[in-house]
């Protein structure tokens, strides 16, 4: 069914079809619209599950552990201090391996107060061991929520959600709205092979030395190496069965291009525009988004930056101290390659600065102008 | 032949707690009234070691070991769980220190309170951080030492007023139990079983290592504490009807009770009296809240 | 009959990482660690004196004693057994014996 | 591509308007993307929600910087706010007042009104010191910049709206039809 | 004064011996002994400071964050869990610019409950903002200590100061312990160019739009970039008055080294001993000690990889689905360099698996012996 | 000439709250009874936008903002570094929203309670989070709609009893005022200034677009709540001595309260019944621990 | 006279990065931002009807009354008055008013 | 480089006594490390600690699994725990006992005796159902290892303990001078 969501709802949506069974969440602007709209349908009984109104996002991840430990589907939504907040909650739901999905709405850390777009917040919580899914549209929102339940109940991790605040969460788009039998047929339901049962009574998490801990953590490393063919195939088959097909990364023009521009989220999606306009104009130009970043598609950079003149990372992030983290990982990944093309990092809309076609095409022409990269190039600070 | 207490072991020896370690005893007891079909939500605490190293345990019921803040919230989920799989007839516990009850855990354990979910949450109150090594808590009494309330500056605020936070919460059932009366132990939690909303039972679970005592004088110290109206027996129904299990009517002096324990040793006797005030105003409090003064 | 059986006998580390769960999950009771080991005095019951009463069962943190059915008197009682195995030696059950049944006996040293 | 940009006031729906018009046009099969201004404006302050319509998908998700035409929810922001920032050429201005479209002076823009205070009050959305105007104006909207039928707009009014779907549908057609026009 | 200090201590004789105002903390293993021995230093009245028992983490940063924007020179101490439960306001701290110093005990993170060591906590923290600073001796982190506060309260950001649980948080070392007055002289005092005062009433922190909030956080990076210099000053200048010289890098036997090893911590130390025994069997091996990871010592690191034949970084640490976070990060700095050796990353000691002289003497074997690098390899699994 | 109320403005216009905001409100009436030598700790709410953008403020006196959940903990380091600066004539003031006190802010507050810090924590109680567009708060009153209680299924629990649970605190000092009675608002402040350890101030401040009412009516309502009984006026020193300011003896029926706002009108009569009920047994509870019945 | 007066005209934006100071710290008073405009109807004192109880005065949120000392039949008296730059319009002066001395006056539309 | 290895049980103060020979050593200008074996051991429960000792700075920061000598606070520990694992060969272990050395059977080691038990509760160090060893039994670890002179330790000892500095001394010293080592 095609319908206008607004990026939150799109969110609500994707959970309500995977038959979410437990959700516990506090709201958070500009995630607010996505609780409200869950707790509204599981007020009206049209989703059988439990609305945990917890007192804040440390809770809210406690109780989605518990529940996914016990058996049942876990959900929630938050935004950057409610994701800071989750954070060792974030680390426990890995260790305790509870496939629990999280959408979050990218959005800048405080101090100042702020509430627009940036990808610091969900990319602070990198190392964590979640997966993360970084979306273009709202359709990929719901979409990606119904694939993450699929990919982490079979590797037993937990995936993350993530969209650009206002850019996606408050922007209504033209959503087709799967059919649940669809769904259901595409994603069985939870079944982890441990849980909290007390015909099978197991402690979970007990205190485990050098003798053992290593060999846990090498097990979950493992589980995130799987986890990339499993969202290869994943994302295949929903292509299969709803139409719409999903990888870690997207490619855009890429066949000829000699200068590749990488982005993720929604600066992907205007650049997107860029590309057809500087095509236009007879540049050789192409676009690899990249959708997953945890875990990190090696093979896909690696094949798509082959052979390239010149590389533009574009982040709308940054780590103090050491640059934007695409453009790190980024570079990063290609080092041990034989081809290596020259990779320019391009750090723009922080905190919401608004990202224009016009913006990209200047970004391009900068590199392009440019000889040698530098570890941190700022583009649109007021100087 | 009818024995005082339900003969079945569901815990396990073999686990790793210290000689006379009131804690474990609580949690013997606890599962002999709890029963198998029961879950323990865990924070860190003395119970994350005492249970033993992956992959055993000792307590032979599911037991998920939670971050240290999170044991009431992560209670919420599992009752949240087993609602919507069906399974009601599990006693989902949150099981917690007093530092991870009356500090750290204490915002978790509101808002459980505050919805009224359906959870059992014990506190085994030792009185201070034992885990990591004797520091304060919330929970330590006036007067006492701990590495961080050094000797030449102890402890200057009274024990927080768990049990009169708790009941201000209005939570269907609170009690408070010790080791040295079994039976009223179980007894609380048999009856925290079978109501429903959130309950709260706080179990004063001497630590030999964190008091400085002797490990033969666990149980004795736990039957001083409430002979000595340090520590009240009481249940509380609605946060409204109180009711006091044992009216001590000659109590002893609180120094018998102070005297055994190394983290008082460096009480001089004007420090003894005002605790001793404190406990007489505490206890006339109580009779009020009880109806009986 | 003791009313428990330790399901392995040493501490359980897995050889190689193909034998671990996905998690860290107990599969064993902890009843391979034998706590006796820690025991610098062991509480003896001497029978003779025993009332039956079983404050040092009720008592024992570990639990390390054990009941078994006897007949005393031709009453049916249960006899508390201390398993060695598992005893901390603690010595609450000696102090709460009411009659004084139970001897501390300094370990060999 | 269509670029509009609503101006109201916070709590007067004025996201909620140019949502339901993203509806409308949608169901037409075109593809749009309704936004509102990113900030945190309270209830009383001047607020602004942009909406783009097109045949094909809509990649591009900056904001709107020089929209075709304006909608104005409310009158009295004439005075707050420069409404016509960015406005391109030869657009609409189509303004929520009892006034005539010659009563304004725009330069280079083409003026409606309608009074949709007036048709809100009549059919009783929201109270009458705080009329809800936004399902009224975009009958107007509609009629004015002919982005799709009327019958579907009024569907996605009944569907679009908490409470009162016929009302608001009627008022959005009587804005329809008594919008007026400044002469081209 | 020689002394025989555990780390753990040395870390509160830094603290005292900087003369920290406000001390809010919280207890957690192994960092006790941090909070116990301050505890007593105040209350023995040796310092004057106001020790505040908070109730958790979370509260300990916020408090110090409080006295540090109120004027006041502030510490604390944590580990994993801890360190975790603070994610929020440690982004905090950065963004309010308040020079806080906090003493980190390397743990590996739970579930399982473990207390050993691991880097993967405060790596967590990369992308905070925080400035990190991985010791390899007791003597090091007391001097680390007063160091980061004349780097900190120079540039307005916060320092960790990152040691081994047990290796060297428990383990004791001799330790020369300065002298007060030259650490005074050393260090001056602390007075930041805005603070809570209601003689001159300024908001800290209000809401920052996307017209500002942009430029703030390019001047967070401008004052990480600039405290690389300061790192270096201020190093210098520790030797000149103390004896002993510190940089944010530090070399042992590289001059000619073809094989070289960049390790941090304690396995950097145990590294040094490696070396002198290959050494002494002919290999020309030689190490690169990272200190500081944050702000990353880009310079340092390009200059000493330079024409190596090979290149091996150890990390006790995994950033799940990308790899060893070091290893990742010398990659990333390496990539755009003219002279790209190849270079090798191992994963070892995670949860506390004891790194000895043979491991990293085999682990440099067996990179001789390998043509290409891979994304992860892994030492010390039992397989 | 007298005036009723300080004439000094601290709070300058030109704010960011809603028209007729009863939290703006709050803040002047508190600012005038507080005065410039004031420092404020507010964690996320709806005065961390009221306040306005950087570089502007509208409070006049120095402002932290702080992360949601550390109001009191941000004090308490506040007012250590004062301590040791020795700047003591400052008030150090923790001020939060309902949601930043009875719920995510109530661990860090429990702490500075326990621990008796010399801090002021105001909450001005709009009764749900309103900041973030009207989520249920543990504030949220029964039977009230917000976004995450729908008309189907409003509130089910009724408010947190803070005041009580911070009195079960013994802290030295506790008050509830509204801004329907500036005089009495300004004098409580007034003593908790005096008063030195933690004291907790709970203002009630009604919201026009969360209480879905009309902006002109928020002084009425604050009113009405006093008047209705729904919201007593109290003192409370050292958890112990309860006293009304205002003892209503012909409440207006909290209907009168409750049909002025938009979030109760999906209540039936029986609903309001069971609301009255609620309120008139509350009220009883106070008059008993005031002394008054 | 008003109590308070604008210190910036216009919201400050800073032009370039090199004016910021190093964290986001207030240094201009919210005055430049004339919420007047927010304002639909305008409250209007009639001070002939005017008791000069303040009333209005004390109950303002913003506060957009401000007081001016006169004589009032030989009293000393504060007179309110209203400062349109600010007034949202919240008519809460209004409802307040014992006498019903301030009146709605819509704004043009 | 010496490396020692002590074995004790939770709440005996082995790490303390290998901090206090730290110290000793690191008097007389020694390069020193001291920790306890990293775990979760409780108050009773077997534990362990090491010392390494070097006329260099010490820079390796492994476990030691290859002491030179052993040290066993607590005779009960020699049934309960391998106290030889990893040992070189040669080397002493140093137990404090009632019996003779003689009365040990440690195949390739030399075994001293010393009752540190009776010393200490002579001494009132802790009390007579739980003495505090730790100390005393130094004495007879630097009498036998000659790791540093009596009078080094003795000042290490009084700056070490918490209380009773000088009966801590006399204990150290009488265990120095009563300890008995295996005929060689
Ligand atoms: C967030 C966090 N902070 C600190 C710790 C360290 N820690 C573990 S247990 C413990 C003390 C627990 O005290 P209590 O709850 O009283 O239980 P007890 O140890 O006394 O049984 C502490 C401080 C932790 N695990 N997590
Ligand atoms: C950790 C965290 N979670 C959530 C939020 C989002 N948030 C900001 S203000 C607010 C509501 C505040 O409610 P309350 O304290 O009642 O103040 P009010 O807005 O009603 O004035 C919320 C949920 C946040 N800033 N930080
Ligand atoms: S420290 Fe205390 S509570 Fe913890 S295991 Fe030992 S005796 Fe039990
Ligand atoms: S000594 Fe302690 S552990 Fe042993 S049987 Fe008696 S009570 Fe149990
Ligand atoms: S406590 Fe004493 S008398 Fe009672 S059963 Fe035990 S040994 Fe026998
Ligand atoms: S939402 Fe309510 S509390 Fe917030 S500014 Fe508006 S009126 Fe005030
Ligand atoms: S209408 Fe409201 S803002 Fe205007 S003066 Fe009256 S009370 Fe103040
Ligand atoms: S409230 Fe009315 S009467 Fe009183 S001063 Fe204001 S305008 Fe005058
Ligand atoms: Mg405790
Ligand atoms: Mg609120």
């Amino acid at each position: 069914m095609r319908k206008v969501l607004m990026g939150n709802h799109a969110l609500s949506y994707g959970a309500t079809l995977s038959r979410v069974q437990v959700i516990a969440a506090y709201p958070i602007t500009p995630q607010t619209q996505v609780v409200e709209l869950l707790s509204e349908i599981v007020a009206d009984g049209k989703l059988k599950a439990k609305f945990i109104r917890v007192e804040s996002e440390h809770s809210a991840m406690a109780a989605c552990i518990g529940a996914s430990a016990a058996g049942a589907r876990a959900f929630t939504a938050t935004s950057a201090q409610g994701l800071a907040l989750m954070h060792e909650m974030l680390h426990w739901a890995v260790g305790a391996r509870t496939p629990i999905v999280l959408g979050n709405i990218n959005r800048a850390m405080a101090p100042p107060w702020t509430i627009w777009t940036e990808q610091n917040d969900s990319l602070s919580q990198r190392d964590t061991g979640w997966m993360q899914v970084y979306c273009q549209n709202n359709q990929e929102v719901l979409d990606s929520v119904i694939q993450a339940y699929k990919v982490s109940e079979r590797v037993l991790l937990p995936t993350m959600i993530v969209l650009d605040a206002f850019v996606l969460s408050h922007t209504y788009e033209v959503v087709d709205i799967p059919e649940q039998e669809k769904v259901d047929e595409y994603l069985p339901p939870y079944n982890p092979p441990y849980k909290l049962d007390p015909d099978e009574p197991h402690a979970f998490g007990g205190l485990t030395g050098p003798d053992g801990y290593f060999e846990l953590r090498y097990i979950i490393e493992k589980a995130m190496e799987e986890s990339r063919e499993v969202w290869r195939e994943t994302g295949k088959e929903f292509g299969e069965v709803f139409g719409r097909e999903y990888g870690l990364t997207e490619e855009y023009k890429t066949g000829d291009a000699e200068f590749l521009i990488v982005a993720s989220a929604t600066i992907a999606s205007t650049a997107r525009v860029a590309v057809d306009v500087m095509r236009e104009k007879g540049k050789k130009v192409g676009l690899l988004r990249i959708r997953v970043i945890r875990p990190f598609p090696f093979d896909e950079v690696r094949e798509c930056l082959k052979g390239r003149k010149k590389v533009l990372v574009i982040d709308r992030n940054v780590s103090f101290g050491f640059g934007g983290i695409f453009y790190q990982e980024v570079k990063s990944a290609m080092y041990n390659e034989e081809h290596r093309p020259p990779i320019f990092g391009i750090i723009t809309g922080l905190g919401g600065r608004d990202v224009r076609v016009e913006d990209i095409m200047e970004m391009v022409e900068d590199v392009e102008r440019r000889e040698k990269p530098e570890d941190i190039i700022w583009k649109g600070v007021r100087v | 032949m009818r024995l005082p207490l339900p003969e079945r072991e569901v815990m396990t020896p073999g686990h790793l707690a210290c000689q006379g370690c009131g804690a474990a005893l609580t949690m013997r007891l606890a599962l002999k009234a709890l029963g198998p079909r029961t879950v323990l939500s865990i924070p860190a605490c003395c119970w994350s070691v005492i249970d033993g190293p992956f992959p055993h345990s000792t307590v032979n019921v599911p037991l998920f070991h939670t971050a240290f803040e999170t044991a009431a919230s992560t209670a919420s989920g599992i009752r949240a769980a087993f609602e919507i799989l069906g399974k009601e007839d599990v006693n989902v516990v949150a099981w917690a220190g007093d530092g991870g009850t009356y500090d750290i855990g204490i915002q978790a354990l509101s808002g459980a309170a505050e919805r009224n979910d359906n959870i059992i949450y014990i506190c085994y109150d030792n009185e201070a951080y034992m885990n990591t090594g004797i520091q304060r808590s919330a929970a330590t009494p006036l007067g006492a030492w701990t590495t961080t309330t050094p000797v030449k500056h102890p402890k200057s605020e009274p024990k927080k007023d768990m049990v009169s936070i708790l009941a201000a919460h209005r939570i269907p059932y609170i009690a408070t139990a010790t080791i040295a009366y079994p039976e009223d132990l179980v007894r609380k939690l048999e009856r925290a079983k079978e109501t429903k909303g959130t309950k709260f039972i706080l179990i004063l679970s001497p630590c030999p290592p964190g008091w400085k005592t002797r490990p033969e004088d666990t149980v004795k110290l736990s039957r001083l504490a409430v002979q000595s109206r340090v520590f009240p027996l009481l249940e509380i129904e609605n946060g409204e009807k109180w009711i006091l299990n044992m009216n001590i009517k000659k109590p002893v002096p609180v120094v018998e009770y102070l005297k055994l324990q190394g983290r008082f040793r460096h009480l001089k006797e004007e420090d003894i009296q005002r605790i001793q005030e404190y406990v007489d105003k505490e206890w006339e409090r109580i009779l009020k809240r009880c109806g009986l003064a | 009959m003791k009313p428990w059986k330790p399901d392995i006998d040493r501490k359980m580390v897995f050889k190689s990482v193909r034998e671990y769960p996905p998690m860290a999950v107990s599969l064993y009771t902890m009843m391979f660690n034998k706590t006796g080991t820690w025991r610098t005095v062991r509480p003896v019951i001497n029978y003779e004196k025993c009332v039956y009463c079983l404050m040092c069962w009720k008592f024992c943190p570990e639990p390390a004693i054990y009941l078994e059915p006897i007949e005393v008197k031709g009453k049916e009682r249960m006899k508390p057994i201390i398993d060695y195995d598992y005893c901390k030696g603690c010595m609450i059950c000696a102090e709460e014996c009411p009659v004084k049944a139970i001897e501390g006996v300094e370990e060999e040293r | 591509m269509i670029e509009i940009r609503f101006h109201g006031r916070g709590g007067q729906g004025t996201v909620v308007a140019s949502k339901i018009l993203a509806d409308a046009v949608s169901k037409e099969g075109k593809w749009v993307q309704a936004f509102p201004e990113f900030g945190v404006e309270r209830r009383g302050a001047p607020v602004t929600a942009f909406i783009r319509i097109d045949e094909q998908p809509v990649y591009i998700k900056s904001k709107i910087y020089q929209p075709q035409h304006i909608v104005v929810l409310d009158p009295t922001l004439i005075q707050a706010v420069n409404v016509t920032e960015g406005l391109k050429e030869g657009g609409w201005i189509i303004i929520n007042t009892e006034r005539k479209p010659e009563d304004f002076n725009f330069g280079p823009y083409k003026v409606a009104t309608v009074d949709a205070t007036r048709i809100a009050i009549k059919y009783r959305l929201g109270s009458k010191t705080a009329p809800i105007v936004n399902t009224a104006i975009l009958g107007a909207v509609v009629n004015v910049l002919g982005l799709c039928r009327l019958d579907t707009l009024l569907d996605a009014v009944k569907e679009g709206v908490p409470v009162k779907p016929e009302e608001n549908a009627e008022a959005a057609k009587e804005a329809y039809e008594s919008v007026r026009k400044e002469e081209q």
